[in-house]
């Protein structure tokens, strides 16, 4: 049993922390998403590093790992620092590129996302298919030279700004519904789409953009689908273990702690009000400080079993802990600010000019959005403990 | 005992939804945030009109002299549809304190002109501090509705003065600060303002005696208010959990959503409850210190859980800003600190529960 | 809006409350069970004062109810007091025998119930039916002129000293699992009836008892089949309602909280430690204040729903909140009493004899049994909310 | 980084499980809980056989000197099946302390009895206070391991010191004391017991220089127990789930009991790994008290909410005193109490976590 860092592990941290020093401008942080020219350039310089394409063949542009936990410990220290992070072109679209598709569609984008040229939209939710996605209706008609697309899509972050759509479609509407679907890639610029901006719930001006996607007989070549027709289901699904895991670490909440954490030792109020003096709010934090321990335990639980296969139970233990440690944090700061706590960006006495504000207005959709906390739970019973699916036909014991 | 309604205020509510429902919709409420005033003059007028802003005042006041009990009939309603107003601050507050310090000459003054809808006033009481006890207020007073000090040094009660202050006054600097439920409040300066002594209210350095009434029925209106805040999510999100279907079935018809949403009207139901049974005491002219303190207490947790989990059994939409659920998410958290956070009330509940010799019990 | 009692209401709650400082013994008081000489002593002196036949005809030996809420200021009081309780002898038996019984039936045992003459059972429970009790199997086959009886119950409280079974027992096979069950009064005494006892968890030697009940070749005869044949589900059912209302009252938490204060208020240890004047303890205090005030609320609101109609809704709401925070009133108690909070009864340093040890022990018990807090829930979502059964066919929305 | 356990380790822990298996069943544990001395002098034999009371040992008093880690992993194995024994107080406790604290004189007289099972150490530190501080201990010693004030007033960590007091001393008097566990717990009386001087641990006033650590390690090594505690009573409700059936189907079916069963066992993964964690770098020789304290906390409200929660699976059955569920129950919240509550340990992280100047930080 080892939990130490290699010494190669350690010394690629340093380079990555190195890298973040360097280049992490007051203009590239604050966001996960690469979707200004500043955020482009950022990401442009790890993939001069070859960082993009860790771990794939040298062929399509990939490059050699530096060692097996890499894409691990970029992603993390990214999310630390709240840079730009690189895992849903990387984990979600190369690797089911390089898993599923033909040679000829390999050498034309698995080079393009190591290179960093033209960012993805996962474009899979509907109005009628949220968490129970295999619901999605949007058809994708085939005209005998190319496939017809005429629908809409909700909720699609980076369609603003993507070049290209990893766009979920249903190809059988007669077949069961997981069983008639298919992906396909779709440029973004292709005649007939239009986007509607919808912003979440946040500060304004600098709220979170998602975006609904119009498609009207937009055009898809045949060459463009993923992998074989109808099995886009399966593809989405195993991209989504992928994705719980690469996405979003634990990071950004041990982060987000550290910032209440010093907001409250360096608070003071009239009257000699240090918070910090507080018995009940020293407690209080003391009990958060053990939650956030215990996620990034769970976090090295889930990369100690990436090493060996796909870590679909542990990354949904980290959602489904990740998502309540990180509302549960953004309610004990607002409720320690006391009256100060709802003043929002902008106001003179908002403690963190109102950042705490927004993460408990988006405390609630981490707990429910890409498969919430009941969907990750649901997924841990049913995969570790064996329970049968709680929404199919019932399973009786074997006697 | 029959805590049902009787029909006048039977009529009372029905008749303030109907004008809530006709009125204040998501989008009002929206153009009230981003207006510069944050509510309407015409609403406001309409609010005089139905006597709604004269239900407390006395009688010779021209008010209806209506009690608690009937304020959280009315303050439920305008939660509900999260009525953009100074009710609050006007009619209970400001109202409240004239109507119990105020000398004659100062309640026939004033308290007409509110009853009227022609005079809005403002509570400027929160000074740089967390806390919400008066001892800790230390704005010196050598007068909107202020409270300063004209004695002694913080921490304590005594020393505290009330003045009506008008707003225009010369070393008044108000300045909008941004909250979560992007209503309107202000941070104001005062530095060298002039008050006539006859803006005084009630006796110079007894504020506390009338203040602390006037904040306990406060409380407890704003406890009916954030009580319509939850009754309005909480219905919605039911309505949504009926009509939404994933995996073939409403997601009403599983257990979780069923569990969640009847763990928040079990808690909206005591709440609820609660605020009438506080304000019935209340208007009984009972001491409820204790009770007020567990009403707001409840009522916070209540609202700040209901808006939460409510927007939660609407997925991702129920986070988008064009969707009135975000309207309501914003509020919750705001108006579980506002007026006194728990910690507030709750050192009043331990206070009144283990260090009070005979302990205030209503059954 | 009147929350005030009305002067009737507090002479009769005055008059309970003297009653039960004349009566209430060391040796009566500490259960809600009559399975000792000195409490049927202490409810025949209820009865001699017509307390458990109050509102039910006079030819049955009923009285006069005094004032509308009579049954449930008595109900209060001896929770509150820790007296033993009558509701379900009155609240289930004799309610469901004058709604639908035989005038005979109705003469033989109404009086008895309201003279204390015998206690019942509640014979429902088997090893395969405990929440999902219409999937109950123990037969009573028709044999011409008597039913005959051979199986097992389970979780059977009162059968050690009970004169009667009320039994609940399958009388169709072959209909659906709701319509073949049919409800019979089993005197506990006839042939082929023998018991094992069950512990509950807690204080060896005061451990609440309850039975497994076996039935070898038992005979009823058919004049004890309650009301119509295989209607006992409903019976059942009705009879829950009541009985989450009138048998077990939030009092009991109310007492229980008032221990708890008293016992903080006084205790000191070494190094002037009072517990009372811990900034933390203070606050969770005040907390649970709170909740236990609601508590009072939500009943309240039961009764005054009872006056008109079988709170079937209100009842849930209490039973799902009064076990929560039964239990975690406990959990609180031993939290604030560290170290000697897990002494039990017998050691000299343990709080309150262990009184809490015990209660926080069974508390999830509370929050299971007699219909859970979880089906209490689904009640309120369903009956109050409109929503369809969770474990029922998926019931799409009419468009 | 590679978390798994070592091929010996795995020897360990699979030998032990066997052994647990096989010889301390439910009903086992029930004849303990009423029997004279707690435990079977047989198993304590067949324990030090094993070389289980000789892992932490060091090798020249015959030990293994095996780490934390190892302690943990038999530790775990020990809790699924809730051993009765006197391992933590004895071998853990006791044993740590005369290694760290001893004379060679008392390492080689103490030691190796401890590895061969002849000499079993009670703990005598808590006193009539509900603090585990050391600061509170007012015992005056003019020493089972006592630890006893030779100077100074409470409260001050300073002045205590360590004595190894032969039970059967004149002025001793025990009685035991009934607790949730029915484990055997002692309240024990000192009036005027003469210790021999060579029976000091360590310096005179210096106890906490070396109990601290000492209690640290006690402190993970528990949590490893407890977490063991939890494994067992989550296994057995996971299978009464797939098999109990209810309304057709088996509980574990409904979406409210695998949310349930879900949410424990990711806090039962975490606190594990936290554990090994924990005692990972403890071994290592780094400074771990945040991360102990840390440990103990989680491990304390894991194995209290697990045994809950879990005896709740099973519905009624679950709290009958003939099944194993209660054997289980009983232990959840006592051994959240025990060895530091959650108060002491959370003081101790919030004052790592805010009062110290550069936090302890292992990555």
């Amino acid at each position: 049993m080892d939990f130490d860092w290699s010494p190669e592990e350690l010394a690629f941290r340093d380079e990555v922390r190195e890298f973040i020093a360097e280049n992490l401008t007051e203009e590239v942080a604050g966001t996960i998403f690469i979707d200004t020219p500043a955020r482009v350039a950022f990401v442009d310089k790890m993939a001069e590093r070859g960082w993009l394409g860790m771990g794939f063949p040298e062929k399509y542009g990939g490059s050699k790992k530096p060692i097996p936990l890499a894409q691990f410990i970029l992603t993390v220290e990214l999310d630390l620092a709240g840079a730009p992070i690189v895992g849903k072109n990387v984990g979600v679209v190369a690797n089911t590129i390089l898993n599923e598709c033909s040679e000829e569609m390999k050498m034309e984008f698995l080079p393009k996302i190591f290179k960093n040229e033209g960012q993805w939209a996962l474009t899979y939710t509907e109005a009628c298919a949220g968490t129970d996605i295999g619901a999605m209706q949007c058809p994708a008609v085939d005209m005998g030279d190319h496939f017809e697309v005429t629908g809409s899509k909700l909720f699609i972050t980076s369609a603003h700004f993507a070049k290209y759509h990893w766009i979920a479609l249903r190809t059988d509407p007669d077949a069961p519904k997981h069983k008639g679907i298919s992906i396909f890639i779709m440029d973004a610029d292709s005649p007939g789409i239009s986007l509607t901006p919808m912003h979440c719930i946040g500060t304004t001006g600098t709220t979170h953009r998602t975006n609904e996607v119009f498609l009207d007989h937009v055009k898809i070549p045949k060459s463009r689908l993923v992998g074989e027709l109808n099995k886009g289901f399966y593809y989405m699904m195993q991209a989504l273990d992928y994705e719980r895991f690469a996405i979003l670490s634990f990071a950004s909440r041990v982060r987000r702690f550290g910032k209440i954490v010093d907001w409250v030792k360096n608070a003071e109020y009239n009257g000699n009000d240090r918070p910090i003096e507080d018995p009940v709010i020293r407690r209080k934090l003391a009990r958060m400080a053990t939650r956030v321990e215990v996620g990034t335990m769970l976090e090295r639980l889930c990369i100690c079993a990436a090493m060996e296969r796909v870590p679909a139970v542990e990354a949904a233990m980290n959602k489904a802990y990740g998502a309540t440690v990180g509302a549960d944090m953004a309610e004990l700061a607002l409720d320690i600010m006391g009256p100060f706590g709802y003043l929002w960006a902008g106001a003179e006495h908002a403690p963190l000019n109102g950042y705490l504000v927004d993460e408990h207005l988006m405390a609630g959709h981490a707990r429910v959005a890409a498969a919430g906390v009941d969907t990750a739970k649901s997924i841990v019973a049913r995969r570790l403990l064996g329970l049968p699916n709680a929404l199919g036909k019932p399973v009786l014991p074997a006697k | 005992m029959d805590i049902k309604l009787s029909e006048e205020q039977v009529q009372l509510k029905e008749g303030a939804r109907k004008f809530m429902e006709d009125e204040c919709t998501g989008e009002f409420v929206r153009e009230m945030e981003k207006s510069e005033l944050g509510y309407t003059k015409k609403m406001w007028q309409q609010m005089a009109e139905m006597g709604w802003l004269g239900m407390a005042a006395p009688e010779d006041c021209g008010g209806l002299e209506l009690g608690t009990v009937d304020l959280v009939i009315l303050a439920k309603e305008l939660g509900r549809n999260i009525c953009p107003s100074p009710f609050l601050s006007t009619v209970v507050i400001a109202g409240e304190a004239i109507a119990r310090a105020g000398s004659d000459a100062q309640r026939q003054e004033f308290l007409p002109k509110i009853v009227e809808g022609e005079l809005v006033l403002a509570f400027a009481y929160q000074e740089y501090t967390r806390k919400f006890e008066p001892g800790v207020i230390e704005l010196q007073a050598k007068e909107d509705l202020v409270v300063a000090r004209t004695s002694g040094e913080a921490p304590a009660s005594s020393g505290l003065t009330m003045f009506l202050v008008d707003a225009k006054s010369e070393g008044i600097a108000s300045k909008r600060t941004p909250t979560m439920a992007r209503d309107h409040h202000y941070e104001v300066g005062f530095s060298g303002v002039r008050v006539p002594k006859d803006r005084v209210l009630g006796g110079v350095g007894d504020a506390w005696s009338s203040l602390e009434g006037v904040i306990e029925k406060a409380a407890v209106v704003f406890s009916g208010y954030t009580g319509g805040v939850c009754e309005m999510m909480h219905e919605r999100a039911t309505e949504y959990a009926q009509q939404r279907v994933q995996f073939d079935r409403p997601i009403g018809q599983m257990q979780l959503i069923q569990s969640y949403l009847a763990t928040l009207i079990i808690d909206i139901y005591g709440s609820d409850t609660l605020t009438f049974f506080t304000a019935f005491n209340m208007d009984k002219g009972r001491r409820v210190r204790p009770y007020v303190a567990k009403t707001k207490a409840f009522a916070a947790d209540t609202v700040n859980n209901t808006t939460n989990v409510g927007a939660q059994i609407f997925g991702g939409i129920g986070y988008m800003e064009e969707q009135d659920t975000t309207l309501y998410l914003r509020r919750g958290k705001q108006y579980q600190l506002a007026l006194g956070g728990l910690d507030y009330w709750e050192d009043i509940i331990a206070e009144e529960l283990i260090d009070v010799e005979n302990p205030t019990l209503l059954t």
